[in-house]
């Protein structure tokens, strides 16, 4: 399974340069407009170690945006459920919070929160709740009826089990959605990087992009998209081995 | 073409403000249409790139730093330089004369100074340093973002900015809460890193010298044109129709700054090349390793 | 105690034609009472009235001094996170913990506990389900198809022991086979057509208990009676 | 329902208006750090129409950025669905393209695309397809058994039937990712616009930023805030009412 | 053309017993044959062997010179989107138009199939259900408990039906109605626990057809025998 995604990946990645070197040969462009393979090779022999430790930072801060989005998501997820005036309340907010270009909004929050480790994990985070949310909305705020019905008659449901019982019915699309969340975790941290200009890939990118160097930028993809193969990959299979434990003879 | 006018692009290298004042003045007062020329000037923005733009056929002429212009080279772009729009780099660091006192560079030790990663200021701070014997370890380098606040919040001394666009706003700004500032300038310490330039490509020039020379003289009569004291005021009727967001007072100080920088001084022609400063420019890249070797950007300096 | 229903008229929203049409009928006394008729009758949508989980009816449910009505049906399923065994478990008060044990043995489930509800077969989850109603508090209990998927042999044992267990509750048993109604139940509600009039015939069933044996003839007669009251 | 969505956002707006100045004030920070309740209103007062428009237009573009990444998303989706190889390729293919940082490709775009609308508009799709994406995989790729078997063991089954049916079970989990992707569509516009530097709202807060002008960001934040609540609302009305007309009894 | 099974052994993964051991059976003749046991036993999970949709089981199914071979069970659902009318239309060859109305008619539907699937009762949704597949091509047609929520008098008048209708096909009709399946079905095969050898027994049905009438002494007789065998 990891190797495929690899291989996958590679397919993916060389034929986006393929293209991009159809272009350039076609119509004759310049290194500066588009790299020539001798110039990628030297960028990518000559940075690949420093950029393979940002990748890896940056891959690190992710993984925790993750954590919380995921977080972050299910608690909005199960306020907003509800159809009360609370419940949309919160989804308005939420859905707001989204609407902001993060650029507009982030010297709010450097004003409220300093410019530190924080700020950046809730950036990265914010960008990567959304979706997560979404789909945690839809799951919540729809009725397992045939389950349902005994706890309610009963008097016995409480919002936990509520919870409980729609999250496992849609294991499935959880999952789905948790472990492909991953990869606006990772994109999220990125912008967060390339807005507070600190550390991790994104901010080798800003430099890059500021020294408009394409070379620069497309062993950057090629690693972020190698790095969140492999993680991504072991996501699904996490996934998947959840699922089986759960639903070994469903 | 069809009703005898050529149909040119200009891709400029950042949003309409006042830094593009000369290129506004000469579409706006039908400099380009004396010569013939039907010139559709368009924005720059941050992931913009004229030089790239002019290869790919996307613009015919266009604006870009002499530092995009020496990587460009460096990497086998075919681009041609046709003026220097600014004498003096508009890149300045701004500071607070109560808090601290910059005089000359060495005054920056052990100050914090904003500095963006990979930006041409950080080219320009690391020369001065180097020029005087000072070490990175000498400042407090601050990483800075899209927005002010460390220097607001005093968390940084210096702050890099645009003297002529930003520079003003920001005056203007921290006037009103009682506080002054003051600009540290890199070339009044011998550090002259070219900023804007007009720049084509070479088959442009090649083929159609007609045309880049009367659009060359149309832009720089504009330029002229649109600093004259007289035009003043058309100038900032011109301006304010394309940068809305800025209120008319303001507008008048950034157009007496940039005055300054494009013509430093009467005898000086807007888009005169300082041949010696281009030169300084490469040779800083060459030693901070941003090219690889020598481009000899002399020689795609084309006075028209 | 006692429930009636007096003058229902109800039409399901965007339907054509009503379910029920000045529908009335009571039962008097506790016991294993069923509601029975053809499909599409409307047997469910009554049970959905009497417990509150239809509304928008006109007429009224009197359910005097009843204040646990409860409903099960064949199609609800138990959460799949545990067994079986540890579901009933948990929603069983302590007080009724022989009960349960009682429960399961004669409804034949004690091999399954330890299974997950979707590792049963239809009947198992049909037993299970409703087993767990009646480990609840209740005066009434509405069981709509509950052990349609169960044997006969089960099924008998089930009902049987249901009445030794709950002499004075109220059940009401909606099945489509004559026989076990006539045969167990006291008193069977027909529901009919919302064209006859009235829509309800009240018969009194044979009503065995446990070690009881049938009269073949009253047994006949009875379904006979259904039969055509319906 | 509208109504309540938009005075629920002025509660939420003025909360963290609220929020803000509380800081400045408890920090004694100037005005030029976060503006003066004066500031705010001159600058709402002076900018309003022209921001109005801005955000009208933004909004124009998001909808058509939303329908394209609808589009797109269901047909990723309706693909990626299946367990093959194909399925995982344009799975991964799909992932790898979110996680690259808009700004790290936006330059590529611009060269394989050139910077008229139709660029912009492939950003702000970019931006928003995701999370319908996650969903639509999610959902697609787990049988409707007690629909579907009929189909199956009849021969019946076309990929367009499951791709219906399995849409239809979850009608609601889609109507709320759909509608609640407006948000995205709208974020994605105004990056957009923000970095092709060309027209809408994203382009006058790049200005404010350049400017350091914290008040207009606010004034835009707060269009942009109503403007979507109202936007979202009339969707979520309509998908309600889809949910109606389809599932009048169920 | 016939229908066997030999010497299958079966287990679910993850389950501690077996569910066959070494089961056999065989069914030689055309016609509405039973599957019998009691609830738990391996109906379902033996129909599901026969069609396929079970493998990792050990031992041979034989279904010489059968093609099509259709499992049908009663959680079936109809998708939402149109009536029960347009998807019976929208599934029903055209060879086959003559057949479905008069199954819509035996099967007491004609004023139902106007409305969507959910608007059905339980009964209803079982028959509609059952219908479509009546209106497939196929050679045995499996039907589990497809008819278990339906009254008894509208479910003799559709088993009768199908008989009149399919007099040469297949069927395996799996019920826990004593009386209907003996008095209905040819072949009974009767499955067993796993802890009894052999695991299944076959029993001759009275297979009554229309407008004949049943002897008592026979039903008894056969109901009899079924008891014994289960
Ligand atoms: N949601 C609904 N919308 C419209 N009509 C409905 C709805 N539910 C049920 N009906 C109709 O109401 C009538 C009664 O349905 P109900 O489910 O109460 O019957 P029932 O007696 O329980 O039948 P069965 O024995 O088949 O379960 C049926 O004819 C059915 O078509
Ligand atoms: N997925 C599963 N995993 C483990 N055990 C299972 C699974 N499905 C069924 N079983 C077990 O296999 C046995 C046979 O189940 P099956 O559903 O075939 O019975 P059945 O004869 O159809 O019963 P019923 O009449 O109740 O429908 C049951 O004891 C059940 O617990
Ligand atoms: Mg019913
Ligand atoms: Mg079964």
């Amino acid at each position: 399974m990891l190797p495929r995604r690899i291989y996958q990946f590679l397919i993916i990645f060389l034929l986006g340069i393929a293209v991009l070197f159809a272009v350039k040969y076609l119509f004759g462009l310049s290194d500066y407009v588009i790299p020539s393979p001798a110039d990628l090779r030297d960028t990518l022999a000559a940075v690949y170690k420093h950029y393979g430790a940002d990748v890896a930072s940056t891959l690190s801060v992710a993984i925790i945006g993750q954590v919380v989005s995921i977080f972050l998501a299910l608690m909005v997820g199960i306020l907003g459920r509800q159809t009360t005036w609370f419940g949309s309340f919160i989804k308005v907010a939420a859905y707001n919070v989204q609407a902001y270009p993060i650029v507009a909004i982030a010297p709010i929050i450097f004003i409220l929160f300093g410019d530190g480790f924080f700020s950046r994990l809730l950036i990265a985070a914010m960008i990567c709740y959304f979706p997560i949310l979404l789909s945690v909305l839809g799951i919540m705020s729809e009725p397992v009826k045939e389950i349902e019905h005994f706890y309610r008659v009963t008097g016995r449901m409480r919002w936990q089990l509520e919870v409980k019982i729609r999250a496992f019915e849609n294991l499935n699309k959880l999952t789905t959605v948790i472990s492909g969340s991953a990869t606006l975790a990772m994109a999220g941290t990125i912008v967060a990087e390339f807005i507070a200009a600190n550390a991790g890939i994104g901010y080798s990118i800003r430099i890059a992009l500021y020294q408009s160097d394409l070379s620069k930028i497309l062993v950057a993809l090629f690693l972020i998209g190698i790095t969140l193969a492999v993680y991504q990959g072991l996501l699904e299979a996490a996934g998947r081995m959840i699922g089986k434990g759960v639903t070994v003879t469903r | 073409a069809e009703g005898g006018k050529e149909q040119l692009t200009y891709r400029l290298k950042w949003l309409f403000n006042v830094s593009v004042m000369g290129d506004l003045y000469a579409g706006e007062m039908g400099f380009f249409e004396g010569a013939n020329l039907d010139v559709t000037v368009k924005e720059g923005g941050p992931e913009r790139d004229a030089i790239r733009e002019l290869e790919l056929g996307y613009a015919d002429f266009g604006v870009a730093s002499a530092d995009q212009v020496i990587r460009a080279l460096s990497k086998g772009s075919p681009v041609v330089v046709l003026a220097q729009l600014f004498q003096v780099n508009p890149l300045q660091w701004i500071y607070r004369p109560d808090r601290v006192e910059i005089t000359q560079v060495k005054d920056l030790k052990a100050k914090t100074v904003g500095v963006t990663f990979g930006g041409n200021d950080e080219t320009i701070m690391r020369t001065l340093l180097a020029s005087q014997g000072l070490s990175e370890g000498d400042v407090r380098i601050y990483s800075v973002r899209y927005d002010y606040t460390p220097f607001y919040r005093r968390k940084a001394d210096l702050w890099p900015v645009y003297v002529n666009s930003q520079g003003p706003i920001i005056s203007w700004k921290l006037k009103r809460a009682g506080e002054r500032v003051a600009f540290f300038d890199p070339s009044a310490h011998g550090v002259k890193f070219v900023a804007n330039s007009v720049v084509t490509s070479v088959r442009m020039v090649r083929e159609h010298p007609d045309t880049v020379k009367r659009f060359m003289q149309a832009l720089l009569q504009g330029w002229e044109a649109a600093f004259k004291p007289e035009n003043s005021k058309a100038a900032l009727e011109v301006l304010s129709k394309y940068d809305r967001d800025t209120p008319r007072p303001i507008l008048e100080k950034q157009l007496a700054m940039t005055r300054k920088l494009v013509k430093p001084a009467d005898s000086v022609d807007i888009g005169t090349f300082d041949r010696e400063a281009w030169q300084q420019t490469e040779r800083i890249m060459l030693e901070q390793q941003q090219i690889k070797a020598p481009v000899g950007v002399d020689k795609v300096l084309i006075q028209f | 105690m006692a429930l009636s229903c007096n003058h229902i008229f109800f039409q399901y929203p965007g339907a054509s034609t009503e379910v029920f049409q000045g529908l009335s009928f009571s039962v008097k006394q506790p016991g294993f009472n069923a509601l029975f008729g053809p499909s599409g009758v409307g047997k469910t949508s009554l049970a959905k009235i009497i417990v509150g989980e239809i509304t928008g009816y006109s007429g009224k449910v009197n359910a005097d001094g009843m204040t646990r009505l409860l409903y099960s049906y064949n199609l609800e399923r138990l959460p799949d996170w545990s067994s079986v065994g540890r579901h009933l478990d948990k929603i069983t008060p302590d007080s009724k913990e022989e009960h349960k044990e009682a429960l399961v043995e004669v409804f034949g489930m004690t091999d399954y506990m330890g299974l997950r509800f979707s590792q049963l077969s239809l009947g198992q989850q049909n037993r299970i389900n409703l087993m767990r109603y009646l480990l609840q508090d209740f005066e009434l209990l509405i069981m709509d198809e509950s052990l349609a998927n169960v044997d006969e042999m089960t099924r008998e044992s089930i009902i049987l022991k249901i009445k030794a267990m709950f002499p004075d509750r109220y059940f009401l048993y909606i099945s489509h086979n004559f026989v076990e109604v006539s045969k167990f139940c006291r008193e069977i509600v027909v529901v009919r057509g919302p064209l006859k009039q009235p829509q309800t015939l009240s018969l009194t069933g044979i009503d065995l208990k446990s070690h009881q044996s049938v009269d073949r003839d009253r047994l006949e007669q009875t379904m006979l009676e259904i039969m055509n009251a319906a």
